[in-house]
């Protein structure tokens, strides 16, 4: 969007403006990305990451009294898995500078949006009102309902043995 | 998607040779109804939005009427408002201005400037045939007509349009028991915004990429006229900050429809219900909702601040004063545009630490603002003025958004803004810029490219009288309205007058009232100008004001494919009054000169 | 370019048509005028004429609403009226007019009907004045309210509801608006009174009223004067608490009773008391229509059920049942004093179903009945209870 | 910077005046500002809308669910986390699929390009079914959103003990209920045996002016159990630890349930993965469309730009997945 | 129409702008169209900051205005003394007009601060003196009662009339029942939305006596007009007597003649 597109290709509108740009698009690389190894690659790693996601599920994971740990890894595995979708499916690491244009500042705002709900939403329980707090769940009541769960496991196992 | 790449000039042919009796209905409604030539288009959108901006006045004449002597009958249009014994109902008051503001935003200056102007000038003054999907531009046009559909349709259903202000701040908007027309007008207010918004995001990807693609030879984006860098940042502002207001729309409206509780919280007991489950958080929505409606702000003047800035040079024959700061501060008003909403809820109940932030960059948004003010100025000094009714408008447009610009500061101060936070102060500030700002730019644009639109001029007199009249009768409708906001006096207030501190405002609101009727009496003049002058005005030739930019070089108006030469770009779009040329202009086309040449390496 | 051009001619056409639609609708609004009570006429099969008549007596008697009048038999004060009937004007020297129309007659109606443009809307509905009916009152069951009763729902508003409180008014304009209330009471009761006589003509009358002033005045309006002149000296008498007895013991005594077969509040009120008891009752003038509509749904004469149908659409709201209290939210309709809530539970709530406990229970146990009621927003600790800071942000 | 290099026959034609339009068509030259094809630009500016979009609709997530004072369990809620696994798998495998389809179109292999479409269609299609029964296990205990709110309550308080008692005092309900306390002990499994005395228990308990909360949580234990197995990982984890309540053992029940944080996460839950749904479902429709189409080198770039909103799809499920099931 | 005289026309024009619109505000205080009277003691910070502002933009908006005149008056074009000045612009000027408005709105910026912290961010240590919730469409009040605390069986409630100790800190509770309202004081220069689900403090410490008015002042529905309420401050003294009548009101168990003796 600058100057040194200035001597970017004339089209003529005669041809569809698809076809001419087809040969601008590839001129330089002529089908020289992609290909069948690269994609079953980053499928097979697509899937490892999801497995590896779903480690957190499991018993393995040693970090169950940390959710966060567990969140930080998937959120680091959820993102890798996004950039070899946009890199090698959406052949973004083959595009020229344009790329960088259109992505980073849509990412860019809508991490900001983000955050700047934080203060007032994700943290609202802040300032709560009576009446919603009557209303509202609350740990204590998770508590109350785990307590009636046990009891009524530990009758189940009385009765069984 | 290809397919849309369509540039075959049969189905549109609407020339005078090829005209007669071809295809019937078919063709009637191909050329005229469905077309996908981006003139036609830009024509629908103007004729409907200017139909629009009929309906909008009306209901704000009918607000201060209310505001002015609450409870009297209104007259003329006292059967359509009567409610009990000729007084209006409050409720319907709120509606009334609800609906003023949705319709003028949504329905008037949004479409007006993206897509009346953007559509018909944005081809004309980059060289282009037509858009680069003529038919996803279509489609944005008659995604209109569901919106449209949808308001018009809202003031008759049970309990009348929205009432949730423009706004349509939960609780008031999704609990269906908080307001008498909060049933179905509030859902076709969200769906007709929903329907607004396809309509945008549609043009606006169509508008990127016909700017970015579609450019005359030698017309560089620094050769790019400032309408259409504005048009351009707008475009990406739409394309960015809309679909967070449709996400945010669908939510509440599944909060109305399907039970989901996104925006209210738990326990929330309204019109003495049983207090309703939820979860929400009322706050998220103004978030969300100012994300997009800030930008939309800026939506709603910078195409207008780009037509000025080429009316200004064209009729000040002279170069833009500093083009490439007036480019950066478009773009870093967009920039920063994103990231001040939150100035809108500092009484809201935010977090006020995040209140001081949203302060410090609504402080820096100013600077751009200066920076094109000063440039306009810098363009008028030293010119050739001519007093054309364009140019009125234009120059109106600069002293009055100095106006708009310079209030902004107060609510931008967090403590004053404690004070004057939803009084009239902040009604006459966004007047100021959109009414005194866009709607002065428009009309100057209309007054301007009337002739390619149209290919007669429009009748100056006349139009300088409409202008005459609008200028007086605006300011006396809003700049009193800074006085009101100085006490306090709050805004969507059916009738204030029994608050001790309000009471003796009264005389000051009868005359702004006055005011705003002479307003609207006045866009008579202007209608039944621009009808006589379609038809009879006088015939305009290519290039009627001597400007520089591409559309002037184009048939007046431009026939299917806007020209008939395959038109070069060999400078800017402002060289006027170069020494050492014969004439006063350059036009962008004109061959290479030298002595321009020259000149222009001595200005830089 | 005629392509261009014919598409605007046909598109300027649109544009005139759409401004001449724009400006049409001008007209001059009538004055105000009272609404006849169709329901009751429809139910009575009065004919047109004798609508008709039923309107002249009426605007004999009470005026319209910009000039209301009244006889001295209902002793009503003109002045008090004239302030606040008409429309809303106020003088250079602030003082209003209009008062009804500004403050009441958007959910009350100009005529007292409950039929407001934004009645339908509300929960519960405005009261509609014409049968006379108020709930929140100092006397018995079935007497009138007094003034001060209506000066006190006026000035404290009814929570719960969408009554809000017009303390802020002068009291003059306060005592306005309830003159104002007893007068749109009274001209509504007459109205029925009227409708309901033709019930008795003979033939001799043929289908008329006798426009005498014994029968209009003596048999119709004084007789519905009477009985709202009666109210100042129907108050409750309302004995002492009992002060033998601590709190916690009357409290005690009065949950017993609660949940006792004698008074029976559980019944209703839920053994939750969240009044989530047995719901599906009526008011007193929702019970008739509902029970109306029924008859309606069964009857032959179709072409009388279809126009009943349509009054009823018109004129009168969609029933709602009428939900007992929740007592744990410590809203209280009546007001909040001990003294309010005793004479809830002594004389009932009329036109709703909540009985009088009058003759049933004893004053004493009334007492201790309100202290329970009083306790129950409290009763459990972390419900509306202490103003506590918030949990500590914690999931799991 | 100057644009006269590149050689164009110039044809200045504007004398004024002249305006009564022109007999042929100039095809006009463009200088275009980055090297891509309208499709593919317009697709990707289409897509940082729908970024836009999507992180409004998650950033709403986000904050509503860390906000919250408690946010259930996937247990709680019936969600399956190898269901959820199963169908990221079945997601990047369409990516892949499509791509392949797109290399096979651009190397004229026109058949096994179809082949691939067709392929990416069904998994697209599995995908959506897979959804639709994870809905449908939702629906069928009674979590979603609906108008005054669903089966759903947020605590085991009198509010909750007061609608158990209203559903269990609805006519139908009294009947069915009179029916299963006369049907003779021989005719019912063991487990509704239990589940018969249960339900006595809990008429009675709500029922009664004594109930606490506590009560009340023993009643929501019965009605529908939050499964609590898998908490220590000693159990065997999933489903198995699943106790089943009244609701499941008698499904015209339909009693309230309680599940804390349960109404504003069946709202966020459906809001998302809705929407993206509606995405794949628009996505079929042009997968659809294209099998109709020849699938060479001429229509690579549409393949190419369909694959592109493709893979948004797929990219809003690699975050929706986590977020969802696994947080 | 002789175009010099129409430039001369249109110039003026535009030089009323600056004209009128000074002369609207220098004549509006006298005519009592200003700042309603301040009772706060954190107002005075707020005006000044407001008066500053004012003045700040008046000098700028004159000046601009003015600019635009002069330039409309001198470059009118029937006066053609030769061809417009041909300038691209100027690098010198546009950082002088970037850098001082620059350095005028960061110092506005960091000089509010302290005012909006006053007002906004810190609270008085105190529990609170009266809980308002706001409701459709009036303001009902609760203050704690002898116990000083919120929600106990002694809580005292009121509509409308909200009564305030002068020369105290007043530590308000703010809360919604069902939609957004706007808590506003005129004369305490204090405004903050009520909104539902939540309990947001507001406080202020009142200078004077006198009755004034409360505004809702975000929409709140059909009769958002008319939920008025009033503040009075009134000395220590006459607030424990006033809070004392209203707790015997409430409490009565005798009609009319008995209101003076509470109940237990």
């Amino acid at each position: 969007m600058s100057d040194h597109h200035d001597h970017g290709p004339v089209t003529r509108a005669g041809e569809t403006a698809d076809d001419a740009l087809h040969h601008a698009e590839h001129g330089g690389h002529d089908h020289g990305h992609g290909g069948l190894g690269v994609y079953l690659a980053v499928f097979l790693a697509l899937c490892f990451l999801t497995t590896m996601s779903f480690l957190t599920f499991t018993p393995y994971w040693p970090w169950r009294d940390q959710p966060q740990v567990g969140w930080a890894f998937m959120m680091a595995v959820s993102c890798t898995k996004a950039l070899l979708v946009v890199l090698f499916f959406m052949h973004v690491i083959w595009e020229a500078n344009w790329k960088y244009v259109l992505t980073i500042p849509a990412a860019m705002m809508a991490l900001f949006l983000v955050i700047m709900l934080i203060p007032d939403v994700g943290m609202r329980n802040r300032m709560v009102s009576q009446e919603r707090a009557l209303h509202m769940a609350r740990p204590s009541d998770v508590r109350l309902m785990e307590e009636a769960g046990a009891a009524r496991e530990t009758a189940a196992h009385g009765a069984a043995h | 998607m290809s397919t849309a790449t369509a540039t075959t000039p049969s189905l549109t042919h609407g020339d005078a040779h090829h005209g007669g009796p071809q295809g019937g209905l078919s063709h009637f409604l191909s050329t005229y109804v469905f077309s996908k030539d981006h003139k036609v288009i830009g024509l629908q959108f103007l004729f409907s939005t200017l139909l629009w901006f009929l309906v909008g006045g009306l209901l704000a004449l009918a607000v201060r009427w209310q505001v002015a002597w609450p409870w009297s009958d209104v007259p003329v249009l006292g059967k359509l408002f009567a409610q009990q014994g000729g007084q209006m109902a409050p409720e319907f008051y709120t509606m009334l201005f609800t609906m003023h503001a949705t319709v003028m935003i949504f329905l008037v200056i949004i479409p007006i400037l993206a897509g009346a102007f953007g559509n018909f000038l944005i081809p004309l003054m980059i060289g282009a045939d037509d858009m680069a999907f003529p038919t996803l531009n279509m489609l944005s046009y008659w995604f209109m007509w569901p919106a449209f559909f949808a308001f018009g349709a809202s003031f008759f259903v049970e309990g009348g349009a929205a009432s949730g202000g423009w706004t349509s701040y939960p609780t008031l908007s999704t609990n269906v028991a908080s307001s008498p027309s909060s049933g179905w007008g509030q859902t076709l207010w969200l769906v007709g915004l929903t329907f607004v918004g396809v309509s945008s995001m549609l043009g606006s990807v169509n508008y990127m990429t016909t700017i970015i693609l579609m450019r005359a030879p030698g017309m560089t984006m620094f050769r790019l006229p400032m309408t259409i860098w504005a048009m351009f940042i707008t475009a990406v502002l739409q394309a960015f900050a809309l679909p967070v207001l449709t996400a945010a729309g669908f939510m509440q409206l599944f909060d109305r429809t399907l039970g989901t509780g996104f925006f209210s919280p738990e326990g929330n007991i309204v019109n003495n219900a049983v207090p309703g489950a939820g979860g929400g958080q009322p706050l998220l929505w103004q978030h969300l909702f100012w994300f997009y409606s800030h930008p939309a702000v800026y939506i709603m003047i910078l195409p207008a601040m780009g037509m000025v800035s080429d009316i200004l040079t064209v009729f000040a024959r002279k170069p833009l004063f500093g083009y490439r700061p007036m480019v950066y501060s478009i773009a870093g008003i967009a920039g920063l545009g994103f990231i001040v909403w939150g100035h809108h809820m500092f009484m809201s109940g935010m977090n006020p630490a995040l209140g001081i932030t949203f302060m410090v960059s609504t402080m820096m948004i100013a600077l751009p603002s200066a920076v094109k003010t000063f440039n306009w100025l810098g363009t008028l000094w030293g010119g050739r003025i001519e007093f054309t009714t364009s140019m009125l408008f234009a120059i109106s447009f600069v002293s009055m958004f100095i106006i708009g610009g310079l209030s902004g500061i107060f609510m931008a101060a967090t403590p004053v803004d404690i004070f004057i936070h939803d009084t009239y102060f902040i009604v006459a500030h966004f007047h100021y810029v959109l009414f005194a700002g866009t709607a002065m730019g428009v009309w100057a644009g209309i007054y301007f490219w009337f002739p390619k639109m149209f290919g007669r001029t429009m009748n100056e007199f006349w139009g300088k009288v409409h202008f005459f009249l609008t200028f007086i009768f605006l300011n006396g409708t809003f700049f009193t309205m800074h006085i009101l906001g100085a006490v306090g006096f709050p805004r969507r207030l059916a009738d204030a007058y029994h608050y001790e501190t309000f009471h003796h405002l009264q005389p000051l609101n009868a005359f702004m009232t006055y005011c705003a009727i002479g307003m609207v009496a006045s866009q008579v003049i202007f209608a039944a100008n621009f009808i006589y002058s379609m038809f009879w005005g006088p015939k305009a030739g290519r290039n009627p004001w001597n400007a520089n930019t591409l559309e002037w070089t184009a048939p007046s108006p431009p026939g299917h494919g806007n020209f008939d030469f395959q038109p070069v770009v060999h400078r800017g779009p402002y060289e006027y009054s170069v020494p050492g040329v014969d004439k006063d202009h350059l036009m962008q086309t004109d061959p290479p000169n030298e002595a321009a040449a020259r000149a222009a390496a001595a200005a830089h | 370019m005629s392509m261009t051009h014919s598409r605007i001619r046909r598109l300027s056409q649109l544009f005139i048509v759409g401004m001449a639609l724009a400006v049409s609708g001008c007209g001059a609004t009538p004055p105000a005028s009272f609404r006849a009570n169709l329901v009751e006429a429809t139910k009575q099969r009065l004919t047109p004429d004798q609508e008709k008549q039923v309107a002249t007596i009426l605007e004999a008697m009470f005026g319209t609403p910009d000039r209301p009048c009244v006889l001295p038999e209902t002793g009503l004060d003109v002045a008090k009226l004239r302030l606040a009937a008409g429309p809303v004007r106020s003088d250079i020297v602030g003082r209003k007019n209009g008062l009804y129309r500004e403050h009441c007659a958007h959910c009350h109606g100009i005529t007292g009907d409950g039929l407001g443009p934004t009645a339908a809307f509300l929960n519960p509905y405005p009261r509609d004045y014409r049968p006379g009916v108020f709930k929140f009152k100092s006397t018995e069951r079935a007497d009138k309210p007094t003034h001060d009763d209506l000066v006190r729902i006026l000035h404290n508003g009814i929570p719960g509801t969408s009554m809000p409180s017009f303390a802020l008014l002068s009291e003059t304009q306060v005592d306005a608006l309830a003159e104002y209330v007893k007068y749109l009471a009274m001209r509504g009761e007459t109205e029925l009174a009227l409708m309901r006589a033709f019930f008795e003509l003979d033939d001799a009358d043929q289908g008329k009223l006798p426009e005498t002033r014994e029968f209009l005045v003596g048999e119709t309006l004084a007789v519905v004067a009477d009985r709202w002149k009666a109210a100042a000296d129907a108050a409750i008498p309302v004995p002492q608490m009992p002060a033998d007895i601590d709190l916690a013991a009357s409290i005690a005594k009065g949950r017993e009773l609660f949940y006792g077969d004698k008074a029976n509040c559980v019944k209703c009120h839920g053994p939750t008391a969240l009044g989530d008891g047995q719901a599906n009752d009526y008011d007193d003038w929702n019970k008739p229509i509902v029970e109306w509509k029924k008859e309606l749904a069964g009857t032959e004469d179709r072409a009388w059920a279809s126009r009943a149908t349509g009054v009823l659409a018109g004129d009168a709201l969609t029933p709602r049942t009428i939900p007992p209290r929740n007592l744990r939210h410590g809203i209280y309709r009546g007001g909040r004093r001990p003294l309010d809530l005793y004479y809830r539970i002594h004389a009932g709530i009329n036109g709703a179903p909540m009985p009088a406990a009058k003759g049933t229970i004893a004053p004493e146990d009334i007492w201790h009945i309100v202290n329970y009621v009083r306790s129950l927003p409290y009763e459990l600790d972390g419900e509306l209870g202490v103003d506590r800071p918030m949990v500590a942000r914690d999931r799991f | 910077m100057n644009a006269s290099a590149i050689t164009i026959p110039h044809d200045h034609g504007h004398s004024g005046g002249h305006d009564d339009g022109h007999h042929g068509h100039v095809h006009l030259q463009y200088q275009p500002g980055l090297p891509l094809s309208r499709g593919k630009l317009i697709m990707w500016l289409f897509l940082s809308t729908e970024i836009m979009f999507f992180a409004a609709l998650l950033g709403s997530y986000v904050v509503l669910r860390f906000g919250a004072p408690v946010w259930p369990k996937p247990h709680h809620v019936h969600l399956s986390e190898p269901i959820g696994a199963f169908n990221t798998f079945v997601l990047i495998c369409s990516s892949v699929t499509i791509v392949l389809a797109l290399e096979a179109a651009k190397a004229s292999k026109t058949g096994l390009a179809k082949f691939w479409m067709l392929l990416t269609l069904l998994l697209g299609s599995l995908f959506l079914g897979i959804k639709a029964y994870e809905y449908q296990a939702k629906f069928s205990h009674g979590i979603y959103p609906v108008h005054p709110r669903g089966l759903i309550y947020e605590r085991p308080d009198l509010y909750y003990g007061s609608a158990v008692r209203a559903r269990l005092g609805e006519p139908a309900i009294i009947d069915r209920l009179k029916d299963l306390d006369e049907t003779p002990a021989d005719q019912l499994t063991a487990e509704q045996r239990t589940a018969r005395t249960s339900l006595q228990q809990v008429r009675k308990m709500v029922g009664s002016p004594d109930q606490q909360p506590f009560d009340l949580a023993v009643v929501a234990d019965q009605i529908m159990p939050l499964p609590t197995a898998h908490v220590g990982g000693d159990h065997d984890g999933g489903h198995n630890g699943h106790a089943r309540g009244l609701n499941d053992i008698f499904p015209w029940l339909r009693l309230p349930i309680v599940i804390p944080g349960g109404n504003m996460w069946a709202s966020t839950y459906f809001l998302l993965t809705g929407f993206h749904a509606v995405h794949v479902a628009v996505g079929l429709l042009v997968f659809a469309i294209l099998l109709g189409y020849t699938l060479g080198p001429k229509n690579a770039p549409m393949i190419e730009n369909i694959g592109l909103y493709w893979h948004f799809v797929d990219l809003v499920w690699i975050f929706l997945f986590p977020l969802l099931y696994l947080f | 129409m002789n175009s010099r005289i129409a430039g001369i026309f249109w110039a003026l024009l535009f030089l009323l702008v600056p004209i009128l619109g000074v002369a609207v505000f220098a004549v509006a205080p006298a005519y009592d169209h200003w700042l309603p009277k301040n009772v706060a003691a954190h107002g005075p910070s707020i005006d000044g900051l407001f008066y500053f502002i004012l003045a700040l933009t008046g000098v700028v908006f004159i000046v601009t205005e003015l600019l635009l005149f002069w330039f409309m008056w001198k470059y009118d074009a029937s006066q053609a003394r030769g061809p417009a000045t041909y300038v691209q612009g100027s690098h010198t000027l546009e950082l002088v007009w970037t850098i001082i408005p620059a350095a005028t709105l960061l110092f506005i910026a960091i000089y509010q601060m302290n005012a909006w912290a006053d007002v906004k961010m810190r609270r008085p240590r105190m529990s609170p003196t009266v809980e308002v919730v706001a409701r459709q469409f009036e303001w009902r009040l609760r203050y704690p009662g002898r116990d000083g605390t919120l929600g106990t069986p002694d809580d005292l409630f009121l509509v409308n009339d909200l009564h305030v100790p002068m020369d105290e800190d007043v530590l308000i509770q703010l809360k919604s029942m069902d939609v957004l309202h706007s808590f506003f004081l005129p004369n305490l220069r204090i405004k903050q939305d009520a909104v539902p689900g939540m309990k947001i403090p507001v406080w202020f410490k009142a200078t004077e006596t006198g009755s004034y008015d409360i505004v809702c002042a975000e929409l709140c529905g059909w009769g958002h007009y008319k939920m008025k309420g009033r503040i009075t401050i009134e000395s220590r003294e006459d607030f424990n007597r006033w809070l004392d009548e209203q707790y015997a009101k409430q409490e009565a168990t005798q009609p009319e003649a008995a209101a003076g003796a509470a109940a237990d």
